[in-house]
């Protein structure tokens, strides 16, 4: 570590440096908190506990931060108040039965959290997906990242204090992509819909021209949107240069999804892994200089158009056919013993999932890789210095489901 | 990428000491690992992420595997007088296989995009010497799931700047993803007529008649 | 006719206190001017309370209350009834006569500050010759309530909460009352009866409203940001700001007290706009002296509700801005704009014997060029420098 | 006054009204609830207040950010033992009169998540509810038909005597007692006075 004297913004932008294997981590307070023995806080600086009940954790999330006035100059988030035991369960049950609770993790984003788990064990037991039903995966994922970027941005405006009216106009647009959603599986956010080697049931009738209708307004809206808020002077005022990070300390905490992509970094695993059948569509990955929180809405909203144009061609090509692998066994499956770790991008990061298989009808060690979780690792490192304001802003640019989190 | 084979060789090439073996993986997915040693950990992991062939600056995913103590039947043939004769005769021996908790982390590339390379720590037995290097001064993205590895399995990571309880309470006790962890008994089951649940719901009823 | 249904309540009021024994007289004016202040501004807050809810709701795509009565409009008194019976919670670690005291000390100075505003022709309570100081000098009251209020509820995020509004209200206490230095120099009189009977006077048809000259207009509007500032309106609504300190200075209010409060608040914001209507927008006056049969109480409380629904519609759309950002805004600009068009106004009145032909035109671009420069340059050193834009975005295949 | 004569009046423009009535028709319709979502079921809860289903309708949109100026707790979500202990503490912290609505099958039982080592089995192990909404997650509608029913449940309350409703009566508690974290479980596992386990009657 440099013993230079950082002011607080610098220490925000400060340069990756890697500490000492085995030292403490020294980070760049510009003022260190007096602490006593106990632990607590002494001296001029306030103690607040933001959460687990606060109207911008987004769900019960707690942050420990010490503020010298409104600044903050320690930050410490606490998990743990939504740990349901997700992976416990799991190895309980069968490697069909994890799948209704994969729908629980992301709830934002049940069928890409049940792609990636399908992903895993047909990796696992070597199953294949038919044609049509790749392609279903590939409308019903993009359609979830729809659905959750265009909430989050409404969810970054509530927090940074628009009374609801952009969150209303993006339930909006998600009710309509869930009664599409409700038409295929019975469920506007469980859907529990992919199974190994396949999906549960065929497009009902019309589906496709519903979703085309959905794929077609939809850029309105998006455009609509972008006119009322990426130009609003005061929302660039409250992002633009807020939690800026700096691309080689985002790859080095595991930084995934758009704020790794806000950050310069060309890391799409559409396109690094080529899962699924993503190679044969035609899209681009938004990527922004500065990695602050302006940077992550946009590359969100832009990315959005670029789901759009994956939607399309894939809605105008899919194929008829089977929708099940015919090797894929639903009763007595038992994949063989071994251990897989599959990933998809998910709309928040990397969502993996790794699996050991002891030959039995359950997972012997079932993991999530939870995007959400490791994407806060850097929360305090873009929050020091900022004051509360920025705080919240900056926690909601990140983009948490804390049942992803805490699983 | 270079094959597991050629980044072991370069290991215990340029790191002298360091003991790497290679972990086979049968099944369809095809992803062998590297089990590295405790000593050395720290000094490969560096290795791993600055070696400008490999560049493994991203670690996705660390994972805590619960092996438990586990009897092993082995099938042996031991000399045995018989009728006054000694004679051979096949014989099964009981032994105790030594459990042991391990650390799986899945490292990628974005430089070069590939990947993954897994890499495996394992601690010698699954209560007193569970300890590990943490490899959070090496890639930061280990830090919370070190944590939670610490939480729910008990591994202990040296050099880790703040290794605390990360999803259940400071005062809780026992570690509840390890195999043998005994959940508390508090919720009714289904009145199945199974054997097992019947049994449990008949304890649970009885402890709920005690409070 | 039209004048007397424009004096009615004079007369009635007149009327009333002729009933009175003499002794008892100037009592029983007062009382007259009172009871409808009492009745009118607190009936309106419950009005505004489900207009602002409705409107909301329209802007967001739904409907908004319904259900309580015809079309919802019950819905003010179900909230009241309930906050009336709801228990009252005073924390144990709070001081708990502060905490008592504080949505008192709230309301009574809004109460007080309607005392000199004219609501109609002849229809002010007192007619104090200092009454716009009054105004001040009492709305600074409030900055005191809200704080007792953070203070004593012995809670971090009220304590932050009563930080940043007192910060806040002092800030924008000077652009607030800089601002409406120009009209005391123009008019030559603090008395806001003096500053209405003013804009009285007519060009032609049109009304000599202050905001109809540059130095009222760019006053008009420095004032209005004030305003939302002082009464803690979107997008200056950081004090409370839910999104990050819960409810600011309120976290530990319940029930009747916490309706006062909002009370209070809504009545805050009619008074700063009464003002504002006052100063700059003509008072009671027709905008027309041909719509000068309309009574003049219905032109105000008219104005009054515009500014409200100016209010809603800010408060559905826009988000709020940070507390140093405000603090910029406040001292960096406000201040500066306020202190050059009280220049702007003194150049408006030196001009004024201008006869020659093209003279209004004259002083029109000479007065907004002072107001004008020094606006586009200030903004662009505030903000510029900061390269705040829309970004453009990479692609990678 | 009986119901004949109360519509005779009505009919002749004379609203009438008892005291009780009026006090059950301002608390009905002005129930504010807490802004508060624990899980999944939060975004549907979320979802309800926007404008296809819109909560507003009934004059519930004041989601309050501060239990201080609540009336209504949606437990929205798992609750697990973690949480468990600032759910009762906030509950603690509304103003009386308070209701609870417990959505879903998490906050009802454990739910999907129930054989979870740290999911607690039901908050009505601590604090007492007043409507329960099954469903992984209740669809919007499931929560609109909680509230109403709801209203009506506040609706039937008396002001006097036995049946009166706990905020009235001196004698039931307003706070509950919060749990404590012990080494495995939550101390006390529940709150006697308000859940009792249910008997077992199983033919054997």
């Amino acid at each position: 570590m440099s013993d230079a004297v950082v002011t607080p913004l610098e220490g925000v932008f400060a340069p990756l440096q890697f500490p000492e294997p085995g030292a403490p981590r020294q980070l760049n307070y510009s003022v260190a908190p007096k602490m006593s023995a106990d632990g607590s806080v002494a001296g001029d600086f306030l103690e607040v506990a933001m959460g687990p009940q606060h109207p911008s954790t987004h769900g019960v999330f707690r942050m420990d931060v010490v503020l010298d006035g409104e600044r903050v100059v320690k930050l410490k988030p606490v998990f743990g108040y939504l740990h349901r035991n997700h992976e416990k369960i799991a190895e309980n049950a069968s490697y069909l039965g994890s799948m209704p609770y994969t729908d629980r993790l992301d709830y934002f984003c049940s069928m890409t959290n049940n792609w990636a788990y399908a992903l895993s064990v047909e990796k696992l037991a070597g199953l294949q997906p038919p044609e049509r039903a790749e392609y279903i995966r590939i409308i019903t994922a993009e359609l979830t990242r729809l659905v959750n970027h265009v909430c989050l941005v409404g969810f970054l405006l509530q927090d940074m204090g628009a009374l609801g009216t952009p969150l209303m106009y993006a339930f909006r647009e998600r009710e309509k992509i869930l009664d599409l959603f409700e038409a295929l599986s019975g469920s506007r956010m469980m859907c529990n819909y992919m199974r190994f080697g396949g999906c549960r049931v065929d497009l009902p009738a019309g589906w496709l021209e519903n979703a085309k209708q959905v794929v077609e307004n939809f850029p309105r809206f998006l455009d609509d949107f972008e006119n009322l808020l990426s130009a609003n002077e005061i929302l660039i005022a409250r992002t633009q240069g807020v939690g800026a990070l700096s691309a080689a300390l985002a790859i080095n905490a595991g930084v995934t999804g758009p704020l790794l992509r806000a950050c310069g970094v060309n890391y799409d695993l559409r396109k690094v892994d080529k899962y699924g059948i993503y190679e044969r569509f035609d899209f681009r990955v938004p990527l922004g200089d500065h990695g602050d929180v302006y940077d992550r809405y946009m590359v969100r909203v832009l990315e959005m158009r670029e789901s759009l144009k994956i939607l399309r061609h894939a809605l105008r090509d899919i194929p008829s056919g089977p929708i099940m692998d015919p090797k894929a066994k639903i009763r007595g499956f038992r994949p063989k013993i071994g251990e897989v770790y599959g990933r998809i991008e998910g709309p928040k990061g990397e969502l993996g999932f790794y699996l050991i298989s002891d030959g039995g009808p359950n997972p012997y060690r079932y993991r999530v890789r939870p995007p959400s979780l490791i994407n806060l690792t850097i929360l305090e490192d873009m929050c020091l210095g900022r004051n509360v304001s920025d705080v919240v802003v900056i926690l909601g640019s990140i983009d948490i489901v804390l049942g992803e989190v805490d699983r | 990428m270079e094959t597991l084979e050629q980044i072991k060789g370069r290991i215990t090439a340029i790191i002298p000491g360091a003991r790497v073996d290679l972990i086979p993986n049968e099944c369809p997915s095809n992803q062998p690992s590297l089990l590295i040693d405790q000593e050395h950990g720290v000094r490969i992991a560096e290795f791993l992420r600055d070696d400008p062939q490999l560049r493994l600056d991203y670690l996705s995913n660390v994972t805590g595997v619960d092996w438990p103590d586990t009897i092993v039947k082995e099938k042996v043939k031991v000399m045995k007088l018989v009728e006054g004769v000694e004679t051979e005769v096949h014989g099964v021996v009981e032994r105790k296989k030594q459990g042991y908790l391990e650390v799986v982390y899945h490292i990628y590339s974005i430089a070069h995009k590939h990947g993954p390379v897994i890499v495996r720590l394992r601690t010698n037995d699954r209560n007193v010497a569970v300890h590990l290097p943490s490899l959070t001064p090496i890639w930061r993205s280990a830090e919370f799931q070190e944590r939670e590895i610490y939480d729910l399995y008990g591994v202990i990571f040296d050099g880790h700047p703040d290794l605390r309880r990360i999803l259940m309470w400071d005062g809780f006790e026992g570690h509840p993803m390890r195999k043998d962890y005994v959940e508390p008994d508090d919720y009714e089951y289904e009145p199945t007529p199974h054997d097992e649940v019947l049994e449990r719901a008949r304890s649970h009823q009885a402890r709920n008649a005690v409070l | 006719m039209f004048e007397a249904i424009d004096q009615i309540f004079v007369a009635l009021k007149h009327w009333v206190v002729g009933q009175f024994p003499a002794a008892w007289q100037p009592l029983g004016s007062v009382f007259l001017s009172i009871i409808p202040i009492l009745a009118v501004f607190p009936l309106l807050f419950a009005i505004t309370t489900i207009v602002e809810r409705k409107t909301l709701g329209r802007i967001q795509n739904r409907l908004g209350p319904n259900r309580v009565g015809p079309f919802g409009l019950l819905q003010p008194v179900a909230d009241g009834l309930k906050s009336l019976t709801k228990e009252d919670i005073v924390p144990y670690a709070a001081d708990q006569v502060v905490h008592f005291l504080a949505p008192i000390a709230l309301i009574v100075p809004v109460l007080l500050a309607f005392s000199v505003l004219p609501v109609g022709r002849n229809m002010v309570p007192i007619d104090l010759d200092a009454g716009l100081l009054f105004f001040f000098a009492v709305g600074a009251g409030s900055e005191l309530a809200v704080f007792m209020a953070g203070w004593s509820s012995r809670n971090k995020y009220s304590l932050l909460g009563a930080m940043r509004a007192i910060a806040q209200m002092v800030s924008y206490e000077l652009p607030l009352i800089l601002s409406s230095v120009t009209v005391v120099m123009l008019v030559g009189s603090l008395s806001t009866v003096k500053i209405v009977e003013a804009q009285g006077e007519a060009y032609g048809w049109l009304l000599k409203w202050h905001v109809f000259t540059p130095w009222g207009l760019a006053g008009f509007l420095l004032f209005m940001i004030a305003a939302a500032a002082e009464s803690n309106r979107t997008p200056f609504d950081i004090p409370e700001g839910e999104s990050e300190i819960i409810a600011g200075y309120l976290v530990e209010y319940s029930g009747f007290k916490f309706a006062l409060f909002f009370l209070g608040e809504y009545l805050g914001l009619f008074a700063v706009s009464s003002l504002a209507i006052t100063l700059f927008l003509g008072g009671w006056h027709a905008p027309f002296s041909f719509l000068e049969w309309i009574p003049s109480y219905l032109w105000f409380f008219g104005k009054l509700s515009a500014f409200i629904m100016l209010f809603i519609w800010l408060r559905g759309t826009l988000p709020r801005l940070r507390m140093d950002q405000l603090m910029n805004l406040a001292w960096k600009f406000m201040l500066p704009m306020c202190l050059i068009n009280i220049v702007v106004a003194a150049m408006w009145h030196f001009t004024a014997h201008w006869q020659f032909v093209g003279a209004v035109l004259c002083r029109w671009l000479l007065c907004g060029a002072a107001i004008g420069v020094p606006y586009l340059w200030l903004g662009d050193a505030l903000f510029g420098e900061k390269k705040l834009a829309k970004r453009t975005y990479r692609f990678a295949d | 006054m009986d119901q004949g004569l109360r519509s005779e009046l009505s009919k002749q423009g004379i609203f009438t009204t008892t005291l009780e009535g009026l006090y059950n028709w301002g608390r009905r319709n002005s129930v504010w609830p807490l802004q508060f979502g624990l899980a999944c079921c939060a975004i549907e809860m979320i979802a309800t207040t926007m404008a296809r289903y819109d909560l507003a309708r009934f004059g519930a949109e004041v989601f309050r950010p501060s239990p201080r100026q609540a009336d209504l707790m949606i437990v929205s979500g798992t609750v697990t033992k973690k949480m468990a202990p600032q759910v009762v503490r906030l509950f603690n912290q509304m103003p009386e009169p308070k209701y609870v609505i417990a959505m879903g099958a998490c906050a009802i039982s454990g739910g999907p998540f129930k054989q979870g080592y740290n999911v607690l089995k039901g908050i009505d192990r601590y604090i007492p509810v007043d409507v329960h909404i099954p469903g992984c997650p209740p669809r919007p509608e499931a929560l609109l038909h909680a509230f109403m029913t709801l209203q009506r449940k506040i609706d039937a309350q008396k002001l006097s005597g036995p049946e009166r409703p706990r905020h009235l009566n001196t004698d039931a508690p307003s706070e509950f007692p919060v749990p404590k974290f012990g080494p495995h479980d939550l101390v006390p596992p529940y709150n006697p006075e308000v859940w009792q386990p249910p008997k077992m009657v199983r033919a054997v």
